[in-house]
Parts: C-alpha cells; sequence; structure tokens
C-alpha cells in the first residue's frame, strides 16, 4: 500500500461514522422522547457523557434501531442483567464511536416472564452477551439467533446468578 | 473434516475450543466455544466484602491483572463517591501503563511463539521482566499484583522508582526498535501476517470488537482519550491506529501503543505531586450504581455494580472485551488456511480468564 | 506512525540472523546470559514482596481481624499456652491456600503481621504448609524493617479511673472533647474525636486521676464495623468484656437497680458495658460473644 | 590403507586367532567329527565371510560417529541456541564439560517413559514408522566418506562405490514414506495433516534439490563422492555455483524439516506434528533422526560443495570435513531460531515457482562451465 491510498484511509478515519460527535446529552435525550413520547421515562444525567434512561421493553427494540441508525450509537458495549425483588432488569450500556457519549439504558420484565427482544441483528456484538445473560440470569431474548447456554454446560438446570440459587462461598 | 482446537492445543493460550471445518487446508467454518475456564467471579463477589474483591478482580486476567483491579477500584468509587488522592491517580496510571507494556509484550511473545519463532518469545519475556521488576518493586507481587486500593493505591513508590522507571523506558524504546528487526525485518512474519485475517471496519464496529483488533481495523477508538478517566486528560500521547484491517496493523498497533505507554510513564513519573496516596474507604456502599470503563491492553473493560447498603455488592457484572472480540472470530478465520488460525487468534490475543470470569 | 521501510529479499532471513548474532556476540563473548542459575544464584527481591508471614507474639492482641479480611479464609487463631504470656490467641496461616494478598498486614491494629521475602514454601505434603502461630512466630522482626504504616499518639481513656470531671473536656484547644452522658450510670465518659486531636498532650496533664494517657496508636486505611449496644438486652454478664482484645469494654454499676434480698440486705447493682470506641478495633468479638444480643454489628457474621 | 582395509586386517586377524583355537580344538576330537569340524572353519574363514564381518564392523563404527555426532549436534545446537536466547543452555549435568551429558541423561529418560500406543492406531505402521525413518537415515550416511580413507562404502582397492551419492540420496529420500506412514497410522487428524504436508514438501523440495546436485554431478562428472571431493582440489563447486548452494541449503532446510520450513510438525497449529502420538523413545528415535538428518545434510554439503575434506594438512581429513559440516549445521541452526515459520501454501509456491526456475538456471550455468571446459 503506497504512501497516498495510506494518508487518505487515516483521513477518513478521523470522522468516525458518528453523527452526534459535539452533541450534548440533552440533544440525544430530546430526540429519544420526541420519537418514543410513550415509553422512554426515568432521565438522568449521571456525570458528565453519561446518561441514563428507561424504556419499556415492548420498544425496545425499536428504540435500539433507532439510535443505531439515527443518532450514531454504533457499540453495544455490554448488557447486563439484574435481578430485583420483583422484577429483572437488563441494562444496555451503549456508546458512539469518537464521542464521550454513553447511554445507560434500563428495560425491566416481571418475574414470571422474563423475555425482552434480541437486539442481536442489531448490533452483532450483543449476540454472546445475551447468551451469557440467558445462561447465568435467565433471561430469555426472542428472536435470538443461537440462544444456548455458553458459559455453562448445555445440560445444567439452574441460572446460578439469580438469588434464590444457593451456591458455596 | 471438523478439527477441535482445543481445550488443550498450543494455539488455544488457556482452556477454550475452536472448532474448525476444513477443506483441505482451508478454512470454511469456524465456531469458538468458551467457558472450560468459569469460575462465577460474579456469583463469588455477592459474598465478598468490597475490599475483598479487589484480589479475586486481580485473577480475572493474568496478563493485566492490575487493570482489572484498577476497573473495579474505579468502580466503587463511582458507586461510593470517593474522591482520590492526585498522587495516588499518577501511580495508578504509571503501574497501568506498565502493566500495558507487560501484557503486550506477552502477547508479543506467545504471537512470535504460535508463528514459530522461538526468538521473539525469549526476547519479549526477557524484558518483560524489567518493567515486572518495577512493578514487583512498587507493588510486592509478580503476577497478580493487589495494589490499587478503593480510594488510592496500597504502598507509596519505592525510592529510586522514577529514575528506575525512566531508565525502563529508555531500554524498552531500543528493544521495540530491534524487534522491528526481527519481526519487520523478516520477509517470513511479513509473509504470515499481511493479508491475513482481514476483519472490515463496518465487520468490526458492528461486532463489538474493542482494543487493538479494532484499532488496527482503522477506527480511532481509545477510551484514555475518547473517555478519559483518571488523569489521562494531562497526558500528552495519541492513540495507535493502522489502516490495514489485517494482523500486521494489530501487531503494529500494539506496538505503537508500547511507544506511546513509554511516554506516558515518563510523564506520569516526572509529573507526580506529592502528598497522600490512600484515603480511608468507607466500608458500607450507598444503595445506587456504579460504572467504571477503562481502556484494557485487551479491549475495552467495564464494570457495572449495584449496591444495596451492605458492605458487599448486589450485583458486579463485568464486561471483558475477550469475551465479545472471540464472537467475530468466524469472520475473521473464513477463507484462511489453518496455519493461520494462530495468526489470527493469536493477534487477539486471547485471555481465558477475563473471558470466562 | 505508518511504516516506511523496504522489504528487500535479503530480508528474508538475513536482518533477524543478525539481530540474533549480535545477541550471541553479546552472551557469549562480551558478556554473560541475562539468566540466573537459579538454586544456586539467587534474585534480590524488594523489602515490599509479599512472602511468607511472620508473627510478632508481643504486638498481637489477638483480635482476628485479620482472619475476618481474608478473603480467601484461609487463616485461623489458635488458642495457645505461652509461659510469658499465658492464654493467648494467634492466628495460624494456610500457605497452600493463601492469595499473598497482603491485607492481613494492612488491616492488622497493631502491625504484628508481617510479610517477609520468603516464598520458596513448597512441600510435598499439604499439611506441612499450614503454619500454625508457633512455625510464623518471630518476635524479633519487626524491628528490622522500616515499617510504612505511620504511628500517631493518641490520648487514650482508663474508663475506670475516670470521675467524669469534665477537666479534659474544658482543656482541650481543638474542642475535640466531648463529655457524653453514659445512660443509667449517672456519669458521663470523655469521647474523643481522633481525626481533629493534635496530640497537643494538654488532656493528660489536666487529668487529676491519671486515667488518659499518650499511647501511640497506628493508622488505619480500613473503615472497621462499630459496636452498637443495646441497653434493654444486657444482662451484665461482663463476657463481651473477658473477650475484647483491646480492653475497650467496661463493666460499670448503675446505681438504683440493686434488689433487695430475703434477708433484708441489699444486693450487688446491675451492671453494664460501656464502650469505649477509641479503642475499639472493630473485631467484632464481643458481638460473638454476647449471648443476649444486646450488641449489634452490621456487616459482621456471627 | 583405509577404513576398509583397516577393518579387514581386523577381522583377518581376529578369524585367523579363532581359526587356529579352532583347528586345535578339532585336533582334539575323533577324525570324522574333526573333519567336518575343520571345513566348517575353512568356510568361516573364507575371504566371503571376511568381508561380511569387516562391512559389519564398518556398521559398528558408522553407527558411534552418527550417534557421538547426534549427540555433539544436539549439545551445539542447545548451547548456540541458549546463548542466542540470552541463557546458558545445559549447565549441570557434566558441567566440567558444558553440559555435554544432559543429551544421554534426556536419552535415559526417554528410554525408561512409557511406550504408548493409541488405541485405535494402526498397530503394524505404528511401529514400522519410527524404524523406518531412524534405518533410512542410518543407510543415508552410510555411503558418506569422512576422508579420502575414511569411507565406509568402499571396496577392497579403495575406491568408492561407483554411485554413492546417488545411493546416498536414494536413502535420503525414504523419510516422507516413513512420516506418511507414522502420520496416518497414527489415527488422529493432526499427524494425518502432518504427514500429507511432510510428503508434499518433501516431494516438491526433492527436485530443486536433484537439480542442483546434477549440476555438481555434471562437473565432477561422477556419482562417486570420491571424484567429486577430488574434483572440487582446486575450486569449491560453492563458488563457482554459488546459486546452486543456495539452493541447496534452502532445500536441505526443508528436506532436514527445520524452521523456517518445519510445517509438518508446526508446533503451533498440529500440535507436534506427525510425532503427536508418539512417545517414550519412539519419540526419541524421531528427535534422534531429525538431528542425524541435519548432520547428514552438513554432510552432504561439505562433500558436494564445500569441498570435502581438502583443507591444510594440519588438520587430518576426517576432521576437516565435520568442522565443515558442523559449520553448515550451525549456519542453519542460526537461520533456524532466528525466523518464523511459512505457510504451507507459500511453502510449495517458493518450491515450485521461485526454486525450480532457479535450479533449472543453475543446471544451465554448469552445463554451460562443462561446454566451456572450466571442468
Amino acid at each position: 500500500m503506497g504512501e497516498r491510498g495510506t494518508r487518505s484511509l487515516v483521513e477518513g478515519m478521523e470522522k468516525p461514522a458518528s453523527r452526534i460527535d459535539d452533541v450534548p446529552e440533552e440533544k440525544v435525550i430530546r430526540s429519544l422522547l420526541d420519537n418514543f413520547p410513550a415509553t422512554v421515562t426515568d432521565f438522568k444525567k449521571l456525570r458528565k457523557g453519561v446518561i441514563r434512561a428507561r424504556i419499556e421493553r415492548r420498544d425496545l427494540y425499536r428504540c435500539c434501531k433507532f439510535l443505531r441508525d439515527h443518532l450514531g450509537f454504533e457499540h453495544l458495549s455490554m448488557i447486563s442483567a439484574v435481578e430485583y425483588d420483583k422484577r429483572f432488569e437488563i441494562v444496555y450500556h451503549i456508546s458512539c464511536y469518537g464521542s464521550c457519549l454513553l447511554l445507560e439504558l434500563i428495560t425491566s420484565t416481571p418475574k414470571d416472564d422474563p423475555s425482552v427482544d434480541s437486539v442481536a441483528s442489531i448490533w452483532g456484538g450483543a449476540n454472546w452477551q445475551e447468551r451469557e445473560s440467558y445462561d447465568l440470569m435467565g433471561i430469555k431474548f426472542n428472536n435470538h439467533p443461537k440462544l444456548e447456554r455458553i458459559l455453562l454446560p448445555k445440560d445444567t438446570l439452574y441460572h446460578p446468578l439469580r438469588k434464590d440459587f444457593k451456591g458455596g462461598g | 473434516m471438523w478439527i477441535n482446537m482445543g481445550p488443550q492445543h498450543p494455539m488455544t493460550h488457556g482452556l477454550w475450543n475452536l472448532r474448525i471445518k476444513v477443506d483441505g487446508e482451508t478454512i470454511v467454518d469456524a465456531e469458538p466455544e468458551v467457558g472450560y475456564l468459569h469460575r462465577g467471579i460474579e456469583k463469588l463477589c455477592e459474598n465478598r466484602t468490597y475490599t475483598q474483591i479487589i484480589p479475586i478482580a486481580d485473577r480475572l486476567c493474568y496478563g493485566s491483572s492490575l487493570t482489572w483491579s484498577h476497573l473495579y477500584c474505579l468502580t466503587v468509587e463511582d458507586l461510593m463517591g470517593i474522591e482520590v488522592p492526585p498522587r495516588a491517580e499518577y501511580i495508578r496510571v504509571a503501574s497501568i501503563e506498565m502493566q500495558r507494556i507487560a501484557s503486550h509484550l506477552m502477547w508479543l511473545a506467545a504471537y512470535a511463539a504460535d508463528l514459530g519463532a522461538m526468538i521473539g518469545f525469549i526476547y519479549t519475556m526477557r524484558d518483560r521482566e524489567v518493567f515486572i521488576d518495577l512493578l514487583q518493586a512498587l507493588t510486592g507481587s509478580r503476577i497478580t499484583y493487589n495494589f490499587p486500593r478503593i480510594g488510592g493505591v496500597a504502598h507509596d513508590i519505592p525510592p529510586n522508582f522514577e529514575r528506575d522507571s525512566l531508565r525502563a523506558c529508555d531500554y524498552m524504546e531500543k528493544k521495540l526498535k530491534e524487534y522491528e528487526d526481527l519481526f519487520d525485518g523478516s520477509k517470513v512474519f511479513m509473509m504470515r501476517n499481511q493479508g491475513v485475517g482481514v476483519l472490515r471496519k463496518e465487520d468490526a464496529m458492528n461486532l463489538g470488537v474493542t482494543g487493538p483488533p479494532l484499532r488496527g481495523s482503522g477506527v480511532k477508538y481509545d477510551l484514555r482519550k475518547d473517555m478519559p478517566y483518571s488523569v489521562y486528560p494531562e497526558m500528552d500521547f495519541e492513540a495507535a491506529t493502522h489502516p490495514d484491517c489485517d494482523c500486521y496493523a494489530r501487531y503494529r498497533v500494539r506496538m505503537d501503543e508500547m511507544f506511546e505507554s513509554c511516554k506516558i510513564i515518563r510523564q506520569a513519573v516526572q509529573k507526580m505531586p506529592k502528598g497522600k496516596w490512600r484515603t480511608v474507604a468507607p466500608r458500607n456502599a450507598p444503595a445506587g450504581t456504579g460504572l467504571g470503563r477503562v481502556e484494557d491492553p485487551r479491549g475495552e473493560g467495564m464494570m457495572y455494580v449495584v449496591g444495596d447498603g451492605t458492605d458487599r455488592p448486589y450485583r458486579l457484572k463485568i464486561r471483558s472485551p475477550i469475551f465479545v472480540t472471540v464472537s467475530a472470530a468466524k469472520k475473521m478465520l473464513v477463507g484462511y488456511k489453518v496455519a493461520d488460525v494462530v495468526a489470527i487468534m493469536g493477534g487477539l490475543d486471547m485471555c481465558i480468564g477475563e473471558t470466562d470470569r | 506512525m505508518a511504516l516506511k521501510k523496504k522489504q528487500s529479499t535479503f530480508g528474508f532471513v538475513l536482518r533477524p540472523m543478525k539481530r540474533t548474532g549480535a545477541q550471541v556476540w553479546e552472551s557469549l563473548i562480551v558478556g554473560k546470559p541475562n539468566t540466573v542459575l537459579y538454586p544456586y544464584q539467587k534474585l534480590d527481591l524488594p523489602p515490599t514482596y509479599r512472602g511468607k508471614h511472620t508473627l510478632d507474639f508481643k504486638r498481637c492482641i489477638g483480635c482476628g481481624n485479620c482472619v475476618q479480611i481474608c478473603p480467601n479464609d484461609c487463616m485461623w487463631m489458635e488458642k495457645l499456652e505461652d509461659p510469658e504470656l499465658g492464654k493467648i490467641e494467634r492466628p495460624g496461616v494456610d500457605m497452600g491456600r493463601c492469595l499473598f494478598c497482603g491485607f492481613c498486614v494492612e488491616v492488622c491494629p497493631t502491625v504484628a503481621i508481617h510479610e517477609t521475602v520468603e516464598f520458596e514454601l513448597a512441600d510435598g505434603d499439604r499439611e506441612k504448609i499450614k503454619f500454625g502461630p508457633k512455625e510464623l512466630r518471630d518476635d524479633a522482626y519487626s524491628d528490622k524493617i522500616v515499617e510504612e504504616r505511620q504511628k500517631r499518639p493518641v490520648p487514650v481513656l482508663d474508663l475506670d479511673k475516670c470521675t467524669g470531671c469534665e477537666k479534659c473536656a474544658g482543656e482541650c484547644p481543638e474542642i475535640c472533647i466531648a463529655m457524653m452522658p453514659i445512660e443509667s450510670v449517672g456519669k458521663s465518659k470523655p469521647e474523643i474525636a481522633l481525626p481533629k486531636c493534635t496530640a497537643c498532650e494538654k488532656c493528660i496533664v489536666i487529668c487529676p486521676e491519671k486515667a488518659l494517657t499518650m499511647k501511640d496508636m497506628y493508622e488505619s486505611y480500613f473503615e472497621m464495623p462499630e459496636p452498637r449496644f443495646i441497653l434493654k438486652n444486657c444482662t451484665g454478664c461482663s463476657a463481651c468484656a473477658k473477650a475484647c482484645p483491646a480492653d475497650a469494654i467496661y463493666m460499670m454499676e448503675m446505681p438504683g437497680t440493686e434488689k433487695t434480698l430475703k434477708d433484708g440486705k441489699k444486693s450487688k447493682p446491675k451492671k453494664r458495658a460501656v464502650f469505649v470506641l477509641e479503642k475499639c478495633v472493630g473485631c467484632g468479638k464481643c458481638f460473638r460473644a454476647c449471648k443476649f444480643n444486646s450488641i449489634e454489628m452490621p456487616g459482621v457474621k456471627k | 590403507m583405509n577404513l576398509f582395509q583397516f577393518c579387514y586386517g581386523i577381522i583377518h586377524w581376529l578369524v585367523d586367532l579363532i581359526n587356529h583355537l579352532w583347528y586345535w580344538l578339532g585336533n582334539l576330537l575323533p577324525w570324522w567329527f574333526g573333519d567336518f569340524f575343520n571345513a566348517v572353519g575353512d568356510l568361516a574363514a573364507s575371504h566371503g565371510n571376511i568381508v561380511v564381518f569387516t562391512i559389519l564392523l564398518e556398521a559398528l563404527v558408522i553407527l558411534i560417529i552418527a550417534v557421538v555426532n547426534v549427540l555433539n549436534f544436539i549439545w551445539i545446537d542447545r548451547k548456540f541456541m541458549g546463548r542466542m536466547f540470552d541463557f546458558y543452555g545445559p549447565y549441570y549435568v557434566g558441567y566440567r564439560i558444558g553440559g555435554w551429558l544432559q543429551n544421554i541423561a534426556d536419552g535415559i529418560k526417554l528410554f525408561v517413559k512409557e511406550i504408548i500406543t493409541p488405541a485405535k492406531a494402526d498397530k503394524i505402521g505404528f511401529y514400522l514408522g519410527p524404524v523406518i525413518f531412524v534405518s533410512s537415515s542410518f543407510l543415508a550416511l552410510s555411503t558418506i566418506p569422512l576422508g579420502r580413507n575414511f569411507g565406509i562404502a568402499t571396496n577392497p582397492s579403495g575406491l568408492g562405490v561407483p554411485a554413492s551419492a546417488l545411493i546416498a540420496f536414494a536413502f535420503f529420500a525414504i523419510a516422507p514414506f516413513a512420516i506418511l506412514i507414522s502420520g496416518w497410522s497414527s489415527n488422529n487428524k493432526y499427524t494425518l495433516i502432518g504427514g500429507m504436508r511432510s510428503a508434499a514438501q518433501m516431494m516438491s523440495y526433492e527436485i530443486p534439490m536433484l537439480l542442483t546436485v546434477a549440476s555438481v554431478f555434471l562437473l565432477a562428472g561422477s556419482f562417486d563422492f570420491m571424484d567429486i571431493v577430488s574434483a572440487q582440489h582446486d575450486i569449491w563447486f560453492a563458488i563457482p555455483l554459488a546459486l546452486g548452494f543456495v539452493i541447496f541449503l534452502v532445500c536441505l532446510v526443508a528436506e532436514v524439516e527445520i524452521q523456517p520450513f518445519d510445517l509438518p510438525e508446526a508446533e503451533a497449529e498440529l500440535v507436534e506434528g506427525w510425532t503427536t502420538e508418539y512417545s517414550g523413545m519412539r519419540f526419541g528415535f524421531f528427535m534422534m533422526t531429525s538431528y542425524l538428518r541435519g548432520y547428514i545434510g552438513g554432510a552432504l554439503t561439505t562433500a558436494l560443495f564445500l569441498g570435502g575434506w581438502h583443507g591444510p594438512a594440519l588438520i587430518p581429513e576426517p576432521i576437516w570435513f565435520l568442522i565443515k559440516a558442523y559449520i553448515v549445521f550451525v549456519v542453519i541452526e542460526w537461520m533456524r531460531w532466528s525466523t518464523p515459520r511459512v505457510r504451507v501454501d507459500q511453502l510449495l509456491n517458493i518450491g515450485w515457482n521461485r526454486l525450480m526456475p532457479l535450479a533449472m538456471l543453475n543446471l544451465l550455468i554448469a552445463a554451460s562451465m562443462k561446454t566451456m571446459g572450466w571442468f
């Protein structure tokens, strides 16, 4: 590869595809509220660049698609499932390349029906993380390409991170 | 023909299994399997006090244990709302960058040995020893340091630490040039690396790949720059990127990162202010959530802690960079030869301790 | 940092061979190899290195904080008879399980436990690397090393001598001594806010009963759990005072609780425990010793 | 007096001694038995029998030379590699002679280890693989002379066997067969891939190698090592055939399977290649033989290109030969520890697309030199 080709690629790399390079947190909040007025609630700016929002689970898939396509949140950092007394919370940490913005999107499911829509078709990186949440916490992800146990053996009967599972240690 | 590369195989560097389907010597399908080293650290942490988790967080990754205990301390400090003394921040940054160099050198050792150059293994391990010795003098241990504490670091720096680390940086920069002789100068190495394991930019971004593999695909995304923590905003360095998207690009990014780390160590050691290095951490955390996010040598490390007012965390979730990166293995592997598996998977710097947790 | 090096055909093997040849020159002819012939030559370890533990019997008060903070449950308390010290309780370490994290050293309120640079602990038998307190004992070790944790002098109260005269509270220039009444005893005791204290020793000079003495205490980086006393459950059995390793619990009589016996005499008054929290090391022994749920300690297992 | 005559003399003397005893014993016996006894003695002392015994003695000599050289090679390899890798190498076992005894200690360890045969392996093939590998390599050594009077395959007149170089290369080329057998019969995917790679590699590198050797034959005008070496009395063939020398070295590295061409036993991807399932002394044989083949390679290079035993007469001829072979080996080892290994398609690419045309060119150069009458 010649010198010129390298430089042009580097220059292309300076400006990533993200469209919210210098958009403050409030703008994200506003556009989310405009598009999902009924389901998105409970906004909070935790610290600089970190926003928290809650969303009802029926709108999760559409909201994630909107976030990726229109707001440029192209990187799904982490999916974590937390068990509370009467509900499961699934926390999505979504960020975008090239800007200091992290969105903490929380959706909750009741205990008797722990299932949400899978976002694996939006972010390919969500595939294994959802499998892990299914494995350890027992959350079912609808339309997941291959929802199997990943860390534990295939014939395990329990979901060990739930609070009713008592292990040693 | 399906071939199981692992769980016991020289290529794997740990306990995992890569199932590849080959047609002759060409790979047509690949399927990584992890979970052989699952220790249940997230469940374990729910039964330990906040202090007791620090050595457990060290055990997440044998290659760069200091990053993980630092990440854990950052997370809990976010939950508890503690301010860390500036001297502690500088000590942390210096030690983390040393750990980054040591980790990258260990990667280079394993990578060179995978490609068949034993010479690379020996030289990098020898030079890694310089930084391990520095960290040993600083922390008191060689692999699992248990050095960061909630609200500071465990010790002050030992005498002559500044002089030693500046010397180590000079030595390292000299040695890195020699590695370029050994690897970049060797046509065999270039033949094995260039154009192998191409992961295009869009794929890398979509699959959640972070760290050197992502920067090797031409995306300038380094959390030290993009979402600065600790005292990184005051440091003068650059995030290394390379536009080639192949194994050579990943190698190059890591080599450049070692140069940058030397720069950061110099600045951190020279700018280090006087003062306290540790504050008393409260025993009980408030109810709420804390979030930590660092640039691990292997990618984006992240922890999410939920406190419930007691002295034990209610839930601790760990995002391991390799766990996400290895799920992109199929994208990189298909179409290459069996011998390229070692180059491609070795180029990811697998660490199963943090992948399986 | 794009690479601009040309790849010549001779670079196939010659450039790496040049490098390795230079290394042979360095390690064979000019100098020596980099390695150490291990069993005969050894590397110097830094003094901060964490290896096998030693225990100073005279400093140790047997509080068991080390056992509690150990993440791996590899320590235990052992009851011993010592000719000098009498009946004592001292910790032992199972090196087969030890993480060498050094928390036991950090948490020790009297810095009685240290980690030496000795690391050659391997043995074919698991029982042989379980070190009891007698094998760990090295009373002279702490004099040999430079201690990292700093001492600071603080006034320490002996509640038996204290009469509650409030002179110390009036004398203190930092106003860090406050007189707190002790419930249903009818006395009050001085409580010293240690973070504010500057060790001016004025309270010690003024104290008529010599109840306050200066004592060097080590700074602690850990916030320890504090016992909470519930008066209504206390029976005055003084089990907690016997259990306390730091002598922070005093049994005081409560006037007005004497019962009249059948023969007309009055019995001894009921006692209650009084805590001097400045001395407390947070070990939870009183909490475990109390059979009547009169002491609460959040976060400590019974 | 050459080696054959020397051995012949020893055997002749021994046979004479034993025959005297034998006839004396025969005289004590009754005549009908004594005649038979003497007839047996005459038969045993016949010329053909003595030659057979001589050859056996020579085989013993070659075995001893080979084993001592292999031990030396492993020791040189480990010490040289150690200094290159910035450590001492073998040190404690026999530390007065630089750790030389370490190899013997390792050999004893391998002897004592259990030999495991996989349950589903083809037992005969699994057993035959190392046997063929070792024996063919020893046979290749048998025709290479160490000096003018120190050759094994020589006839009583002191001349070499007419086609000794061809025989050496023929035996040298049996190895892929053994490797393929052992890789296939182990019934393991890695060993199978290793064996197949080995077969492909050796076959594709055999041709350029033999083409360069053909150029040497052309210049020397003979297939005999004796003649080839004496043809180099004035100038080593490495100088006019510099191109061929380089090609020969590269092909040799591929044939002996050391880095950067050690694909059949590529440690990282194919656990240990075709030796994965072997254990104990069977693996020891493989390892010893690979060093033995290194020695053969050095000897072949010396004999064909580096003027054999020619050198100042201060040092005896066989020592000159060994010194040159050792230097070739050390250079190969130096290259070995400095480079990564290439990929299998790149290896075949180098073999067929680069080395083949170059070897043809080299042959052309040799032919033109011969036509010009320079040799």
